[in-house]
């Protein structure tokens, strides 16, 4: 049944999300028929709950974080229910006449139906992280109700205001939720009720203490983050009344009264919780005086009375308790007639500025009538419902035990309260519905529709109700609530209209003398209507959040300013710091003698250091002259390639020298459309700085590589692949084994890479029209005398390259290597008789030779899948034919045919995308063509 | 197979065809240095195209020697890829110093 | 012999190579889609047989070419590496089906590419071996290189140089680890060098320690923790939605990387490496997070906001795998995946956003979107901020309550300060976005004579769908939390576990050869 | 016999080095362009001929490699190094960094400004 | 020889560095070519330096690592070749793109946070 | 014929290829002449693509003499300039010269270039446009005149013979 009766608000809002174009009656028919429905379920389970059980029920959500979907329907909660339902079918039915014909009524209501399902949803919670779930989704829907005029700056800054204070609320509960559940070891409300003795003695209680009140002071608007509660009065006068009266706002104490069990009862909360009630009530109650806006009065006095209710539970006397439950009942009907009344005012008369307003008593006769019995109740005046809940506050105020300072500050509170309340309730209504007026208002003032009023005079007939006879009205269902919060300890308490004559009787109608006196005081000394209170809390929070996205900005702009360089930077520098921190710790530390045999330097090695060495300094010499440095870096290349030779490595010479080689053809390619130098870098700082850190970097590596290579060598595994490679991969190039078999996966991502980054290149340049830097003048030039060498060389370096391929298994060569060397007189091709030629001719398909490669090298390591073997498992067959004796079949060689074709396709499209590019139409302007005679021979750039 | 042997000539304790090696080995790394130095020394840009060309050339001599001091032939492959790049290197760099935009 | 295990890698790729074959104009967008979407379906399909086969607990092997673990490469599937193929699966679905909308035809052999990515970091994920790790990390770069830079101009260019020049480096980095690594270690299979780590002699333990620290380096680098995420806000808000989408993803493979290597080489049987590093890691986060936030706060347009969004949640991550306890890693793989869809959904939402406003593209300023574009990017948005920002009852809400709970007693004072604070300061950015994208009218500009028509993008339903989808995942993993957490939780335990993931791997056996 | 080989060998060996030696103080030593090129194309090919060679005799009767593929080498040298330096005179012509003479039969028209390579007639392209 | 290497690997590291640390797209990639040069060798020699064994059976010469060298780093330095070609490759087209796109070789040119691309 | 120019393009070319095959692979078996066969077969018309004049040897017995004289000029060539690189630079007088050609094949040219750069301190430096004439660069030059017949003896008529 309870889940029944929380899906019922949810359910409709969303048959209201998805229906289109629905006549605005039945949205609202719709959207009245959740609360309702609701109501009817909740009498349906009213007798059980009166009878002192506690309806429950529960479903796993997340037993793993202690999460369920657990309902229990106690007294408080059903008190709470029965305000969150009835108020809101009130709401809904004078939301209904509220809206104007081209408001978004079905937005409207169904994210009213999301806020009510989210409030019923968090009283009727079991569990304390699902409280949390319904508690942050109804700062979520007050968010979306707020901002309902989202045109309005107003509303959006009230929105997002009230969101960024409760949802900052919501966390800190949740923290403490989750505090609260490592103390007790579970979230199940029963459990963490029956565990309060634990929680108060065990030592993280401050800790929860605080981040549960941070929730309940944000959501109920305690002061000092109270100044949220106003701002939000941008909404929909239907929303305040119902966010602002009865539910929302008292969510806060509404948690505070269902933990009181767990978290009360000390000192710390007394005092933390009493003062900062007290403040409120103050701070709310003054301000209210100085409103001018009806709907100010209301918030401010709406604070004040909140903060009525957290001191009386901060007092933490059963009485206390009790006396807040029934200020929570009598505030949310007073306060909705009136928040309803205002809105019928707004919507009669235009305006709810009372400095505009007045004389309104003879315009709308029925309408002053319930405003001002409903703000009689406000001031507390007898024979209304808010006299008798303040006659209990006074009473418990007295009745402070042991804490004298506190007796004395929450009485005189008590008593300014009293008169504050006096004061601001007496300006309402005078201001409004006595005096002259309206003034300045144009439009025909009368009577709303009848049914607008409907939901006013049924909450003032409650209010009237209640205050005349107590006992019988509210009696039981009070008990029930106070039974639901105290359980057992429930005091004696008589609910009467006349206790005798009192302290708190005599406190009342002094409250109610001195705030006449108050306000006419004020009026007389001061221009009411002259005084313009700036929110001061609002400024802050203003000035707070500009202060925080300008801080977000400086420190982002100033961190990650989008420059490459200091990515680049900090990647070198953490580098830096990871290999050196090892080493630093260990330094003192004492070290073994490494038992290491150097390796005698082989005879050309001076030569390959020296050359080494000279060209990388000598390319970085020459960086700025950037064709020089490619010429230097050819020597480098020419270098290391040696190096890998000399050490024993021919495969790796060949792939760096053909590497290289293709490299530095697509870096001429690409200076064709690069500037020709790099500017000179003025900052000598910056230059210093830079050294350094390649200082670092290149002494760290040095001595890195240096401590690895003179550590003994584990290479078992190596030794393994040595010894197997002929006998089980038939091969002895072990390099070439390695790569089309032991490790031919990478061989496969590898080329996978490698035809990618074909794709990417001609991706990026296939429709790209670029401008050269400079061009030469005079048509293409033609070389004879190389093109017939090259032509010769052609056929040849055909020959080369399909011996490397084939042979590649058992001496260096191979599939990649071979398709580099098929793609050199390509390339030769390309530069001696141009692009458009070599193309014409021979017609490549570079793409489908990438994706042919490809499906080779994939089919080849599938193969193995059909003989039951996994992915890349080689196979060998000798083949023996009549003539030509054994010709060994191998699957590796079929893999590095896909190596080749991916290869040669890939290169091939590089070079063949780079070298087509056609010129640009509109950037021409930029760039301009080289004088001949002004050439440099330096740098063969124009001078 | 039945292959020829060297004579074996010793020369102050070494062998005369080994301590030449070694030292042609020398004398060519001395012309590599060389032709790095026009490399970087330039000062025109045909003049370091030389000397890289010049730099191929040597390293294919110096890989030879080395295969001799190391009596195997599996530089043979390097020295064949070298002699080819390093035409087609020149052929590269040649042209772009001549059109700037070296496939036309 | 079950081939289940390479079966997320070879799809892709065969769909990769296959679509170079239909991308003529001739064949048509149909065929084009059609082939992408079998194969997306069938790595889709084998990504959710593998959790389920993973979930079974034993460690599942796969010895390509039918070497054993030590001297070839093997795949070794546990329950992490499982999910983080579905959830790469599953996230690639959507933005397929987005880029359906119209970019795959823009962009020049799109279908390759992204088939391609998706081998790349189903390849990550499932490899045992470190340096095929490493190509795998470079063919899912080169992917996104391509997919990043194909059919894009301007501006794109310049943030993908920064992207391309900045991984480049990093690889290069991983190179020299890798170097290290087999310099060291002698080898280059991941259990192999969890092996061997504990017998590390003494005097060359600086050196081990350099090793690990810079493949850590690495792999904090590509997840863009502190100090090293400067790259990744530009390159994710400059990519065409569908490829940010799924680079969402990306960062989460240097996690999982780290994960990984400190599950196997850092563990509790790793012996004087225990735990090295780690103590590094969390104060970056932290830092991270903090500025990561602050960039959420400084965001001038949708899409960094989302970027920075990303870098968020990677840093939470960071938090939650740094303190390495079964709870806070089972918390955080909730985290990741939950992360991956949301962040990838408000990528798409930014997008559409972007799209629906014309000319004044995802600028944090008033202007109005496409009607329909307004209500459903705002409802979306809604939804996605909730639950990034970790607001109940989405699942970040979920993810971040776990964390919060298995946060131990001693970290709890810095660590949920951060989270919470965290979470608070990305609500108010959220905020400020929503509101100032979806709510605040437009001022009333004087109307331009003859000026040139803002051209708003209408709703295209393929986009509005795979938004959606993603979203959906995201509130289906909160409205049953549990079979996703009962998962993650045994993928920590798992991870925790090494030694017995570290026999299962030794004990695997070749088929068809001598062992 | 051997011993004749072997002192071949030697002095193959001396004279190769001794030629690409030149090759190098030519490139360093002479003083313009022109000039430079001459050294290495020539003096290079032909030591690096000896050597190779050599090369082919040593490894001959070491038993290492009992084939004379170097030779492939050699020729490809002899016939790529000429090209070469084709090459390059003609991008250090384009650099106008020597004069050379009027081409015979040509007019007088462009005299100050020496023609270009292909004696500035486009047509023979 | 273990020390020439390294110092080898030292230089081109700290050219390579202080090149990628420029501010214009051409001279990074010059500095990363730099740098893969010397991850090449770094991880080369990360199976020892060893003279003339090549990891090429022979017969009547035993597979062990007496006669021949550590053949893995071989293999994975071909792999990184491959790569870095590949990446280089990309990021010279990429930088050729970005200076048509953007009429300017830095690499932060089009004022890559407030980009034209949303200026309209 | 025509059969024989569709799939046997260049016979020298084919010969070539099978040579250079039988050479690099350093074996001689039935397998390795099939294998070279069929490149010889296959290459050749895939290198016909390029569209070039392919060789045809006009007479190739003034070759064997041309090759002696061609390596004994290469001798003395170099150690002429390695005289003069190793003298006093001042001594030497370079010079640009147009050589005439009379040779019209372009195998024959390029032939010839090599030749000359090859051979006694010149290097060819470029080609005239109407193939008429060679840039010669002189490293020392004494007498143009007895230069370029000497060149026209000694390498221009033995290639027109081999190139007609
Ligand atoms: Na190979
Ligand atoms: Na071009």
């Amino acid at each position: 049944m309870l889940e029944l009766m929380l899906a019922l608000p949810f359910v409709l809002a969303l048959v209201l999300a998805i229906l289109r174009d629905a006549p605005a009656k039945a949205v609202a028919w719709l959207a009245g028929l959740a609360p309702v429905l609701a109501l009817a379920v909740l009498a349906w389970l009213t007798p059980a709950v009166m009878d002192g059980q506690i309806p429950r029920t529960m479903h796993e959500w997340l037993p793993q974080a202690g999460l369920a979907f657990s309902l229990r329907l106690d007294g408080l909660g059903w008190m709470f229910s029965l305000m969150v339902l009835g108020i809101g079918a009130l709401v809904v039915l004078y939301a209904y006449y509220y809206l104007g014909p081209r408001e978004k009524y079905r937005r409207f209501f169904c994210f009213l139906l999301l806020f009510m399902g989210s409030m019923l949803g968090m009283v009727l919670s079991g569990n304390l992280l699902l409280t949390v779930v319904f508690w942050e989704l109804t700062s979520i829907s007050s968010f979306l109700l707020i901002g309902f005029w989202f045109h309005r700056d107003d509303a959006r800054e009230g929105a997002r205001m009230a969101l960024t204070i409760t949802a900052a609320g919501g966390l800190a509960l949740l923290g403490g939720v989750v505090l609260i559940g490592r103390v007790v070891g579970s979230y199940e409300l029963d459990a963490v009720l029956a565990a309060g003795e634990t929680i108060r003695a065990h030592e993280l209680y401050p800790w929860i203490l605080g981040l549960v009140l941070a929730g309940v002071f944000t959501k109920s608007a305690q002061f000092p983050v109270h100044f949220w509660l106003p701002h939000a009065m941008a909404a929909p006068t239907p929303v305040s009344a119902y966010l602002h009266s009865a539910t929302m706002v008292k969510a806060g104490v509404f948690l505070l009264a269902r933990l009181h069990p767990s978290l009360a009862g000390t000192d710390l909360f007394f005092y933390v919780v009493s003062t900062v009630g007290a403040l409120t009530l103050l701070v709310g109650a003054w301000n209210a005086i100085f409103q001018h806006d009806m709907k100010g009065v209301l918030a401010y006095s709406t604070i004040s009375h909140l903060g009525l209710i957290t001191l009386l539970l901060g007092l933490s006397t059963p009485m206390a308790v009790v006396a807040a439950l029934f200020h929570i009942l009598n505030h949310a009907t007073f306060k909705a007639s009136l928040f309803m009344a205002a809105g019928i005012i707004d919507h009669e008369t235009g305006t709810r500025d009372m400095r505009r307003l007045g004389g309104l008593r003879r315009l709308m006769p029925y309408t002053s009538a319930l405003a001002i019995i409903a703000s009689l109740a406000m001031a507390g005046i007898p024979l209304l419902n808010g006299f008798l809940s303040k006659e209990m506050f006074f009473a418990q105020a007295l009745e402070i035990e042991g804490h004298e300072e506190m007796r004395w500050f929450v009485t005189i509170a008590a008593f300014l309260f009293a008169t504050f309340g006096v004061a601001y309730s007496l300006r309402f209504v005078h201001d409004t519905f006595f005096g002259r007026g309206p003034r300045a208002v144009d439009q025909d003032v009368h009577e709303p529709p009848r049914f607008m009023q409907v939901p006013v005079a049924i909450l003032v007939v409650a209010c009237v109700a209640v205050g005349i006879a107590p006992q019988w009205t509210i009696g039981p269902f009070l008990e029930t609530a106070a039974r639901g919060v105290l359980g057992d300890a429930l005091p004696e308490y008589s609910l009467a209209v006349w206790h005798g004559v009192n302290t708190p009787l005599l406190m009342s109608f002094g409250g109610v003398l001195c705030g006449v006196l108050l306000y006419l005081g004020l009026k007389r000394v001061l221009d009411l209507h002259a005084i313009v209170r700036q929110s001061q809390g609002r400024m802050l929070f203003h000035l707070n959040i500009e202060a925080l996205f300008r801080l977000g900005r400086r420190f982002t702009h100033a961190v990650a300013n989008g420059s490459m360089q200091r990515s680049l930077l900090w990647l070198v520098l953490v580098a830096i710091a990871a290999g050196a921190a090892p080493f630093v710790a260990a330094w003192g530390e004492p070290r073994e003698p490494v038992a290491f045999v150097s390796q005698p330097m082989v005879r050309l090695a001076w030569v390959l250091w020296w050359l080494l060495v000279t060209c990388a300094l000598g390319t970085l010499a020459l960086y700025r002259y950037r064709l020089l440095a490619v010429l230097v870096m050819g020597g480098c290349g020419l270098a290391v390639s040696m190096t890998f030779v000399a050490l024993s490595a021919p495969d790796l010479a060949l792939t760096q020298l053909l590497v290289e080689l293709v490299t530095v053809s697509l870096m001429l390619l690409g200076l064709h459309y690069l500037p020709k130098d790099s500017p000179r870098l003025r900052s000598l700082p910056r230059r210093l700085r830079d050294c350094a850190v390649a200082l670092a970097a290149g002494a760290g590596t040095a001595g890195l590589a240096w401590a690895m290579m003179t550590r003994p060598p584990a290479n078992a595994a190596a030794a393994e692949i040595t010894a197997r490679s002929l006998p089980e991969a038939w091969g002895s190039n072990v390099v070439n084994v390695i790569l089309v078999d032991f490790r031919g996966f990478d061989t496969l991502g590898e080329i996978t890479v490698f035809g990618i980054a074909g794709l990417a290149v001609h991706a990026m340049l296939r429709r790209a029209r670029m401008a050269p830097e400079k061009v030469m003048p005079g048509p293409p030039i033609k070389l004879p005398v190389p093109a017939d060498l090259a032509q010769m060389m052609f056929p040849l370096t055909l020959v080369v390259s399909i011996f490397l391929f084939l042979r590649g298994h058992n001496s260096p060569g191979g599939g990649f290597i071979a398709g580099l060397t098929l793609a050199v007189p390509l390339l030769i091709q390309y530069v001696i008789q141009g692009a458009a030629s070599v193309e014409t001719r021979f017609g490549f398909d570079y793409i489908r030779a990438i994706g042919a490669g490809l499906l080779i090298a994939l089919g080849t390591g599938a193969a193995a899948m059909l003989f039951d073997r996994p992915f890349l498992a080689s196979g060998h067959y000798d083949l023996v034919l009549p003539v030509l004796g054994t010709i060994p079949l191998a699957s590796a060689a079929a893999f590095d045919l896909g190596v080749y074709l991916v290869v040669f396709g890939s290169t091939m499209l590089i070079l063949s995308m780079m070298g087509t590019l056609k010129p640009s139409k509109t950037m021409i302007a930029h760039r301009g063509t080289i004088d001949p005679a002004t050439r440099s021979a330096l740098t063969g750039e124009a001078s | 197979m039945n292959t020829p042997e060297l004579a074996g000539i010793q020369i102050f304790g070494f062998g005369l065809i080994e301590t030449t090696i070694g030292i042609a080995m020398y004398v060519v790394g001395i012309a590599m240095l060389l032709a790095l130095w026009r490399l970087l020394r330039g000062p025109t840009v045909p003049d370091r195209i030389l000397a890289l060309d010049t730099l191929n050339v040597t390293a294919i001599a110096e890989l030879m020697l080395l295969g001799m001091h190391l009596q195997s032939a599996i530089y043979f492959e390097a020295a064949l890829i070298i002699a080819m790049l390093g035409f087609v290197s020149t052929v590269v760099l040649s042209k772009y110093v001549i059109r700037r935009d070296i496939v036309e | 012999m079950s081939h289940l295990p390479i079966l997320p890698i070879l799809i892709p790729l065969l769909g990769g190579a296959l679509s170079l074959f239909v991308e003529h104009r001739r064949i048509g967008t149909v065929v084009q889609r059609s082939v992408a979407w079998v194969f997306m379906l069938a790595t889709l399909a084998a990504s959710i047989l593998l959790a389920l086969r993973a979930h079974e607990g034993p460690v599942l092997v796969y010895l390509l070419g039918d070497w054993p673990a030590r001297i070839g490469i093997a795949l070794m599937v546990d329950r992490l590496s499982a999910l983080m193929v579905l959830t790469t699966s599953l996230l690639a679905g959507a933005c397929l089906l987005h880029a359906c909308s119209g970019w795959d035809r823009r962009a020049p052999h799109f279908h390759a590419l992204f088939q391609l990515q998706l081998m790349g970091l189903n390849g990550a994920f499932l490899t045992g071996d470190i340096f095929n790790l490493f190509v795998f990390f470079e063919v899912m770069l080169i992917a996104s290189y391509g997919l990043l830079l194909s059919g894009g101009r301007g501006v794109r260019m310049s943030a993908g140089l920064h992207y391309v020049a900045f991984n480049v480096a990093a690889s290069t980095l991983f190179l020299i680890a890798l170097g290290m690594v087999y310099g060291v270690f002698g080898t280059l299979n991941m259990v192999e060098i969890a092996t061997r780590v504990a017998g590390i002699p003494a005097g060359s333990l600086p050196l081990a320690k350099a090793t690990i620290g810079l493949l850590l380096v690495v792999f904090c680098a590509k997840a863009a923790l502190m100090p090293l995420y400067l790259w990744l806000p530009e390159a994710y808000t400059r990519a065409p939605a569908a490829v940010a989408a799924l680079f969402v993803i990306m960062t989460k493979v240097g996690i999982y990387s780290v994960l990984r290597v400190g599950s196997l080489m850092l563990g509790e049987d790793a012996g004087p490496l225990a735990g090295y590093g780690w103590d590094w890691m969390l104060p970056a986060a932290v830092a991270g997070l903090a500025l990561a936030t602050l960039g959420v706060l400084a965001a001038s347009r949708l899409r960094v906001l989302v970027a920075y969004v990303v870098l968020v949640s990677a840093t939470t991550l960071f938090i939650a795998f740094g303190l390495r306890s079964a709870g806070t890693i089972a918390a955080g793989l909730y985290y990741l995946v939950h992360s991956t869809f949301v962040a990838a959904a408000l990528f798409l939402i930014a997008d559409l956003v972007r799209r629906g406003r014309g000319d004044a593209g995802d600028v944090l300023r008033a202007f109005p979107p496409a009607p329909g574009v307004r209500v459903v990017a705002g409802a979306m948005f809604l939804v996605g901020a909730v639950s990034v920002a970790g607001l109940p009852p989405l699942s970040g809400f979920i993810g971040k309550t776990m964390l919060l709970q298995a946060i131990p007693e001693a970290d709890i004072r810095w660590a949920w300060p951060a989270l919470l604070g965290s979470s608070m300061l990305v609500i108010v950015g959220l905020t400020r976005a929503g509101t100032r994208i979806f709510w605040k009218p437009v001022p009333v500009l004087p109307a331009l004579p003859d000026g040139p028509r803002p051209v708003r993008g209408q709703l295209r339903l393929p986009e509005t769908i795979a938004t959606m989808v993603l979203l959906a995942l995201g509130v289906a993993m909160s409205v049953a939390p549990g079979p996703v957490t009962a998962y993650t939780r045994a993928a920590a335990e798992q991870l925790l576990a090494p030694s017995t993931y570290i026999d299962q791997v030794r004990a695997a056996m070749p088929q068809g050869r001598r062992p | 016999m051997s011993v004749v080989w072997e002192l071949l060998l030697v002095a193959l060996l001396l004279v190769g080095s001794f030629f690409v030696l030149m090759g190098g103080i030519g490139l360093v030593k002479l003083s313009e362009f022109f000039k430079r090129l001459h050294a290495p194309t020539k003096a290079s090919t032909l030591g690096v001929g000896c050597v190779l060679t050599a090369s082919v005799g040593y490894h001959l009767f070491v038993g290492s490699d009992p084939q004379p593929r170097e030779l492939l080498i050699v020729a490809f040298l002899l016939i790529t190094a000429p090209i070469s330096a084709h090459l390059m005179s003609k991008a250090a012509l384009s650099l106008r960094m020597d004069e050379w003479p009027q081409l015979p039969g040509k007019s007088d028209e462009d005299t100050h400004v020496p023609p270009r390579p292909d004696g500035g007639d486009d047509e023979g392209y | 020889m273990e020390m020439a290497i390294a110092s080898g690997i030292g230089v081109l590291v700290f050219a390579g560095v202080y090149l990628v640390l420029r501010a214009r797209s051409f001279d990074v990639i010059l500095g990363l070519t730099l740098l893969s040069y010397a991850t090449n060798l770094l991880i080369f020699s990360s199976g020892r330096l060893v003279v003339g064994k090549p990891p090429v059976l022979q017969e009547g010469m035993e597979a062990t690592l007496a006669n021949h060298t550590d053949p893995v780093p071989q293999a994975l330095v071909l792999t990184a070749i491959v790569i870095s070609f590949a990446m280089t490759a990309v990021a010279i087209v990429l930088a050729m793109r970005s200076r048509a796109d953007n009429d300017s070789d830095h690499v932060d040119a089009g004022d890559v946070r407030d980009g034209r691309e949303d200026r309209g | 014929m025509r059969w024989r120019r569709r799939f046997l393009p260049s016979l020298p070319l084919t010969l070539a290829i099978i040579v250079f095959w039988l050479l690099m692979v350093s074996e001689l078996n039935a397998a390795q002449l099939a294998m070279a066969a069929l490149l010889g077969l296959v290459i050749p018309l895939y290198a016909t693509r390029i569209d070039r004049e392919f060789a045809r040897f006009g007479s190739l017995r003034p070759l064997p003499k041309l090759l002696v004289v061609l390596l004994w000029d290469i001798l003395m060539s170099n150690v002429r300039v390695a005289r003069q690189v190793l003298s006093r630079e001042e001594r030497i007088h370079s010079s640009f010269i147009w050589y005439p050609l009379e040779i019209g094949n372009i195998h024959g040219i390029t032939a010839l270039a090599c030749c000359i750069t090859l051979t006694p301190g010149t290097v060819t430096a470029a080609l005239s446009d109407d193939r008429r004439y060679l840039l010669v660069h002189v490293l020392d030059l004494a007498d143009e005149a007895a230069l370029v017949a000497d060149i026209k003896r000694r390498y221009e008529c033995p290639l027109m013979e081999i190139f007609p």
